[in-house]
């Protein structure tokens, strides 16, 4: 997509997702919010996913932990705000740390060393019951303000979240940064051999997939005013969101948020309407998509250009 | 025609880990639902109005479930909202119904810390499980009065934590000693470590909590590793029938304690004027034996039904006000909310499992067996 | 002279929308050592590689001992006598010498055969018996050769066909390899084989084939072409 | 001697395991020579470039990069410092183009300051080897011999002071090789030096006066190129026999 | 000691599930390269064939295995034919994702027929001692299946020629075609064998554990850390990984409580994929 594109896409997106307030009700909003939450969260792990080829499945972990520091942190009476940018940055923090010692595995090795992580920061938070409350979970103070006021606050937050990584993906992507994670994916041998300081930009894409997930997090505990260790690192949601970016399209700008609002979606539709069945149908049209669009949703334009040009 | 209905949500695990609890909440509404409008619906001052049931399946995943309330709330314009099982998951609905001020009964949600965050719109037909624990040490010291040591094991997860936990502070004040006492996380798939220390420790008395699969393969396990105590308690095990069914003759002698049994005898006002009358349709219904589960759920139907009777009106506040002031009998028992919105402390019934069936032990009005040692 | 043993006629190949054979015209005698050389991507590899069943020709005929094969799976193609040695060896790592010679012999259900056909190898290429519980791919780069060449020979082929022979073999190795074919070829083996090393293919063969973008731009005995100034001028210059 | 070289091996050894790939190997490069390794196969010559570049740690041992002991140090480290190489199996990014393969030897090794001045900088390196009709087609559709001339490119964007070339040449065709020699010999004017593996004797002996040998991970000889392939231990070791008559045979005709 | 000795025995017979559990989802990864996250709900799968022949026509588990084993097999099979195999060379993302959508619809589809409900296998064959050691003599009958069962497999790989034929696929596919071996046919036999050994853990499992879909996520999780500890691909690494895990599960719950002892199994995985990625038994094919 031609970066002029990419931005109008990225605008309209936002300027739809924004304006639900004017016509709809806190479900339709809720959904937004969810839209851009798992927006944001695909988005970040376009950094490490997408960019850098490295399959990671630690979504979750970030989520989870940026969930846990937060609320800590406003139990504690720090200010929501304040505790959710104490969240960020402690999880980016412990991701460029733990980023060191992981990056080290490739491939497979890498997939399996990430998705250990969602595990054993659950087991760890459920073990530490004195901190984290363990297999209770903990109580997050709930906002005093109208319903309306409430999802609307969240909404925009995590609207902000979203742009916010859009605009750092817009910036990585244009960047020596963005160039080199592409050169590590392509080949990593290579990319040292040109010069390329694999191990730290390695860290920095890791990182970067876990800033937004750190914020997200902690604002998403703010909202539901509950968590707990299982609800809060799961598997199943740190798949999720690498599907997602799949789907739409890892390693490019828009797709990965793209896919998400794709799956959300369908997702709400199905669950709507086959009680039953909803995970099953999900699952078909996962199958169908990796069978018929393996490239995710934006390479949908490109086979129509094709097909158009060649039948003209 | 909106008007003229009545419209309750439900946000239910029927699928995923919870499905089979969700399904028994599930069953039970509809069974009441169908019974309240074939006599015309509910009294609400001088119509009688129709009840709808509208449930989602938030398939076991507590996200989803905060969304699902709110879905409800907005989209349906429900007027109460029934929470889905388990602690965890009865504070992440009644949050949302908190917020848009929406009366929500929890009927599986018997933790005290899901009530303790001054909710005004929570209210909960479970009595808190202290009720439980110091009643059945009593009890227990009574019937077995060599009863000196206790081992604990629970799982680590909301509801099963704060009964082991319950559990041993109330035997250390009835003046037993706790040998041993751990938890075990979510997903754990073997206990042999576990039991085999609590073997080593030779209590008089092992006290298992945890959901039916992990108390399960916890009994199986302690028979194969020669574990055993004159008293076994599995909470909340032989509430279900599942547990009974997948044990076998191995679930004999086990003990436990539950918020309601078929077996008792309470009379009041609803659909079901009499405990008798709630099992035999339920026996028709689903050819099954009710639990605590299903008794609880179909209760938490006539506190809205009581609260709109009283009311008169479908006004938000009013409606509060009345459930917080329900103070009414049903084949369930009585029900009378604290100033939490939890059910008040009842003496709650001792069960244990005998020939394969359950039976009564404990409080003595509605007892229908005596107690057992666990068979070697 | 007897009919061909190998014969191709008009064949053309490629791989998706790029053609690389464009009409290739070629034959194999009973017996016979014969080189294809060529520049880099003018398609040699692309021929053994329709030839042995890898990719299907788009059009021609490929025939074998009278019998079409053009378009056969691999199995096939073995199955009617044709083996092939890949380029780069592509021995399989993890497996012994010994088993990798196995595989070669992988379709054959004849065991006492198999067992003198692997002593066969051993006799031709000694140093294999003595590293035959050795990782394949833990030989030096010349014993990976003869060893991808007696996998070749185990499937007891009546053509046996080698892409590359001396690709990054020192000389001396080169030189060994010469030999070991040499006296395969006295006992009856025919060869076909593809080398970039005009002067070591010329050495080797009694026939080659020049080609050129995907054409056989000349052909005839090596002895000839070895002498014909056109051709060293292209192919043998320093 | 003037200057100190600009490379410099005391005696390196690499083990695998039990397996000695170096042992006790010592020599020095001089700016702007250019020297040919040869050796058997698994005589340890791809061990060796990896050992400089960093992409193996030796076992023991100092390797000296213009006077400073770079043993330790990082793939990237070596090419920043002007450390370049290429691989025997070349290694492009394949699925970017061939301008963009060239660019990030450019901007990362040859310390270009943006992007824009990176690809000025490919582009030249690109028209250098002649492949400038193929800077936007991807990397993956170039044929061999054309790729081998991307890596070269590649390494020529990043500046480097010392050039290894493990075996460019195999699989070329002579006149395709007389190319190749052509450009290593333009860049090797250009000052850089250039150690060149290979086993193609032709190309070693045209471009090389002076020639180290390895054998079993041992130098076994070191000096000028003529003298060398008379040695007969290099002979006996790398050569054989017979081919050793040729080149006599060929240096006499 | 006596507790060291039964911590011992408890930790070698659930070490021996472990392994009988992993080696089917070591041999598909290493082989196809695809992680298949499929494999827990394969299990459960041969679990509940088992319980329902059993429940309802009171077959015995144990002459249920090979008929499981067969019905497993041909499921694998088919399944390889008809879908991994259209993008068995993707990249991981892919064909992880792919199988983590078939295991979607697998998993609906047993919650839908078999409900979440646990069930189990009431056969209760009592206990062997052992000096002051218990064995639950089904846990006992596991393990050897168990054992067998890997064993079984590994004369498979090694001796055989399908077994041959499996690495040599593994490691290069073109040149495995170039020797006659129908590549397709070995990647859905080995798919196949992958799905048939999931099933036969099933089985095994059915006779020690309560069956219930809800599992399927920590059945795979084992399999993975098994995996690592013991090395990819790999028969004995497989068994080794097994044992380890279920020793290190066994004496971390005895030592520090069953809350760390998966804890304790999952900081193993870590430490050895970050100092021996490729498992304890350095695996470079099949032995
Ligand atoms: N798998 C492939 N997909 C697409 N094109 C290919 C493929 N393999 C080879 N080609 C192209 O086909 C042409 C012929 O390649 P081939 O390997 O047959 O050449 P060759 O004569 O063997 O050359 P070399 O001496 O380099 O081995 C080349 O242009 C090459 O780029
Ligand atoms: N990573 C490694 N692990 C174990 N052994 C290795 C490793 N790399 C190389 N070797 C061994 O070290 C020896 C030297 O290998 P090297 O690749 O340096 O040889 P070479 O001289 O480049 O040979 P060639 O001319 O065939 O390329 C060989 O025996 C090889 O098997
Ligand atoms: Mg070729
Ligand atoms: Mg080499």
């Amino acid at each position: 997509m031609k970066p002029l594109a990419q931005y109008a896409a990225i605008i309209v997106g936002l300027v739809l997702l924004g304006t639900t307030p004017l016509y709809a009700d806190n479900y339709i909003l809720r959904t937004a919010a969810t839209v851009a939450m798992y927006g944001a969260l695909a988005t970040s792990w376009n950094f490490i996913g997408g960019f850098t080829g490295y399959p990671s499945f630690s979504t979750a972990a970030f989520f989870g932990l940026g969930a846990y520091v937060g609320t800590i942190c406003q139990r504690n009476g720090i200010p929501m705000g304040v505790a959710w940018t104490i969240a960020t940055v402690s999880v980016a923090a412990f991701a460029a740390l733990l980023g060191g010692i992981i990056l080290r595995l490739r491939g497979h090795y890498f997939a399996i060393g990430s998705i250990a992580i969602v595990e054993l920061c659950r087991l760890i938070v459920s073990s530490w019951s004195d901190l984290t409350g363990g297999g209770d979970g903990l109580n997050v103070p709930l906002i005093h303000a109208s319903p309306d006021a409430v999802t609307r606050l969240f909404l925009f937050v995590m609207l902000g979240i979203l742009a916010a990584s859009l605009v750092v993906t817009i910036i990585v992507d244009r960047s020596r940064l963005g160039f080199g994670l592409r050169c590590i994916h392509q080949n990593e041998d290579a990319a040292a051999m040109v010069g390329i300081n694999t191990t730290a930009y390695k860290i920095a894409a890791y990182t970067l997939s876990a800033v937004f997930c750190a914020t997200v997090g902690a604002a998403y505990a703010s909202w539901t005013g509950y968590i707990d260790p299982t609800d809060s690192f799961q598997i199943v949601m740190t798949v999720k969101v690498a599907v997602m970016a799949i789907l739409g399209g890892a390693g490019t700008v828009v797709g990965p948020a793209l896919g998400a609002a794709a799956f959300v979606l369908l997702e709400e539709v199905f669950w709507a309407n086959f009680i039953d069945w909803n995970r099953a149908i999900l699952g078909v049209v996962i199958v169908l998509l990796i069978f018929f669009l393996p490239g995710g949703l934006l390479s949908l334009r490109a086979r129509l250009r094709r097909a158009s040009g060649g039948a003209a | 025609q909106d008007a003229d209905t009545i419209k309750i949500g439900a946000p239910l695990a029927l699928t995923g880990g919870l499905a089979d609890e969700g399904k028994k909440q599930d069953i039970v509404w509809k069974m009441w639902v169908e019974k309240v409008n074939d006599a015309g619906g509910l009294q609400v001052g001088d119509k009688k109005m129709k009840v709808e049931l509208i449930e989602y399946d938030y398939q076991s995943e507590g996200q989803r479930a905060a969304q699902l309330a709110e879905k409800l709330i907005t989209d349906d314009k429900v007027q109460f909202l029934f929470a889905p099982f388990g602690s965890g998951h009865t504070k992440i609905v009644a949050g949302v119904g908190e917020r848009y001020q929406v009366p929500t009964i929890a009927c599986v949600a018997s933790s005290e810390s899901v009530f303790d965050q001054s909710f005004s719109h929570l209210f909960g037909t479970l009595s808190p499980n202290g009720g439980m624990t110091t009643a059945m040490v009593k009890f227990f010291k009574q019937k077995f009065p060599d009863t000196k040591t206790i081992a604990v094991l629970g799982r680590d997860d909301v509801f099963p934590k704060s009964m082991a936990e319950g559990i041993a502070k109330a035997a250390e004040d009835g003046g037993l000693k706790v040998v041993y006492k751990e938890l075990y996380p979510v997903g754990t798939m073997d206990h042999a470590a576990a039991l085999s220390s609590i073997k080593a420790a030779k209590p008089d008395w092992i006290y298992v909590t945890g959901y039916t699969q992990d108390l399960i393969l916890a009994r199986k396990q302690m028979q194969d590793l020669g574990v055993t105590a004159p008293i076994v308690t599995m909470v909340t095990g032989p509430s279900y029938k599942e547990f009974t069914e997948g044990l076998g003759p191995l679930a004999n002698g086990v003990t436990s304690s539950s918020w309601w049994h078929y077996a008792t005898s309470y009379k009041g006002q609803g659909v079901w004027p009499t405990t008798a009358d709630f099992y035999s349709d339920f026996k028709a219904k689903t050819g099954g034996d009710p639990d605590y589960v299903h008794g609880s759920c179909a209760a938490a139907g006539e506190v809205i039904a009581d609260a709109l009777k009283r009311a008169g009106t479908l006004d938000k506040a009013k409606v509060r006000d009345a459930i917080a002031a329900t103070d009414i009998q049903t084949f369930y028992g009585p029900i009378k909310f604290g100033p939490n919105g939890m059910n008040l402390v009842r003496e709650l019934p001792i069960i244990q499992v005998q020939d394969e069936a359950i039976k009564v032990l404990a409080p003595a009005d509605i007892k229908n067996a005596d107690m057992i040692a666990m068979p070697k | 002279m007897a009919d061909p043993m190998l014969s191709l006629e008009g064949v053309t190949a490629g791989y998706g929308q790029i053609q690389v054979l464009w009409g290739m015209d070629l034959v194999v005698h009973p017996g016979e050592v014969v080189a294809l050389v060529g520049s880099n991507g003018a398609g040699k590899s692309t021929l053994l590689r329709t030839i042995s069943g890898l990719l299907r020709p788009n059009a021609g005929t490929i025939s074998f001992e009278g019998a079409e094969i053009g378009g056969a799976k691999p199995d096939a193609v073995l199955k009617a006598g044709i083996a092939h040695v890949p380029e780069g060896r592509r021995l399989f790592r993890g497996l012994t010498v010994r088993d990798n010679l196995m595989l070669g012999a992988y379709l054959r259900a004849d065991r006492e055969a198999i067992a003198r056909d692997l002593e066969t190898v051993f006799d031709l290429f000694p140093i294999l018996r003595e590293r035959q519980r050795q990782d394949a791919t833990t030989l030096s780069g010349g014993e990976q050769q003869m060893c991808a060449v007696g996998r070749g020979i185990m499937s007891r082929p009546r053509l046996l066909m080698i892409d590359e022979l001396s690709l990054g073999l020192s000389p001396r190795m080169v030189e060994h390899l010469g030999e070991a074919l040499a006296a395969l070829n006295k006992a009856g083996q025919t060869i076909l084989l593809v080398e970039q090393d005009v002067m070591t293919a010329f050495d080797l063969s009694h026939r080659a084939y020049i080609i050129e973008n995907g054409r056989v731009a000349r052909g005839g005995a090596s002895a000839e072409l070895a002498r014909d100034p056109t051709v060293s001028e292209a192919y043998l210059s320093i | 001697m003037s200057r100190e070289p600009i490379l410099r091996l005391e005696g390196v050894s690499k083990t695998f395991g039990g397996l000695k790939a170096l042992t006790d190997v010592s020599f020095s490069l001089d700016e702007g020579e250019v020297v040919g390794l040869i050796g058997p196969n698994g005589a340890g010559k791809t061990t060796l470039v990896n050992v400089v570049t960093g992409n193996l740690r030796r076992s023991s041992g100092r390797v000296l990069f213009e006077s400073e002991d770079v043993g330790t140090q990082k793939p990237y480290e070596a090419a920043r410092r002007g450390l370049a190489r290429t691989f025997q199996i070349v290694q492009p990014f394949p699925a970017m183009t061939v301008l963009e393969n060239v660019t990030a030897g450019a901007l990362f090794g040859g310390g270009a300051d943006s992007l824009a001045d990176a690809r000025d900088k490919a582009r030249e390196s690109l028209e250098f080897v002649g492949l400038a009709g193929f800077a936007d087609r991807p990397a993956a559709n170039l044929a061999l011999a054309a790729r081998k001339r991307l890596e070269l490119a590649k390494s020529l964007a990043m500046n480097p002071k010392v050039l290894m070339l493990d075996e460019v040449n195999a699989g070329l065709n002579s006149s395709e090789i007389d190319g190749a020699l052509n450009l290593i010999r333009q860049i090797a004017d250009r000052g850089v030096t250039v150690l060149i593996i290979e086993h193609l004797m032709k190309v070693v002996l045209s471009l090389s006066k002076r020639l180290l040998v390895l054998h079993h991970g041992q130098l076994i000889a070191d000096g000028p190129s003529a003298e060398i392939v008379a040695d007969e231990r290099v002979v006996e070791a790398y050569l054989g026999q017979k081919f050793a008559a040729r080149l006599k045979e060929m240096h006499h005709g | 000691m006596a507790i060291y000795l039964q911590t011992i025995a408890n930790g070698l017979m659930l070490g021996a599930l472990y392994a009988c559990l992993a080696v089917g989802f070591s041999l598909v990864w290493g082989v196809l390269n695809v992680i298949n996250m499929l494999h827990g709900s394969f299990i459960i799968l041969g679990g509940y064939l088992t319980y329902f022949a059993w429940h309802y026509y009171g077959i015995h588990p144990i002459v249920m295995l090979p008929v499981v084993a067969l019905l497993m097999f041909a499921l694998g099979f088919v399944l390889q034919r008809g879908a991994i195999n259209r993008v068995v060379s993707a990249p991981v993302l892919t064909t992880l994702t792919l199988t983590f959508g078939l295991d979607m619809i697998l998993y609906n589809l047993m919650t839908y027929w078999f409900t979440a409900t646990p069930r189990r296998i009431t056969l209760d064959l009592g206990a062997a001692n052992l000096g002051p050691v218990v064995l639950p003599v089904d846990r006992l009958l596991g393990t050897g299946l168990a054992l067998l069962l890997t064993f079984l497999l590994y004369a498979v790989m090694r001796g055989s020629n399908i077994g041959r034929a499996i690495v040599a696929v593994r490691m290069d596919r073109t040149a495995a075609e170039l020797m006659g071996i129908r590549t397709d046919r070995i990647y859905a036999i080995t798919f196949g064998i992958g799905t048939l050994m999931a099933g036969a853990a099933g089985v095994v499992f059915a006779l020690v554990f309560p069956i219930t879909t809800n599992v399927s996520g920590t059945w795979l999780g084992k399999a993975f850390v098994v995996c690592v500890v013991g090395g990819l691909g790999s028969v004995p690494g497989a068994l080794v990984g097994g044992l380890v895990l279920g020793l290190v599960e066994s004496f971390a719950g005895f030592w520090f409580g069953p809350q760390n002892a998966i804890t304790a199994g999952f900081v193993l995985m870590l430490v050895l994929l970050l100092t021996r990625p490729t498992g304890l038994m350095g695996v470079k094919g099949y032995e």
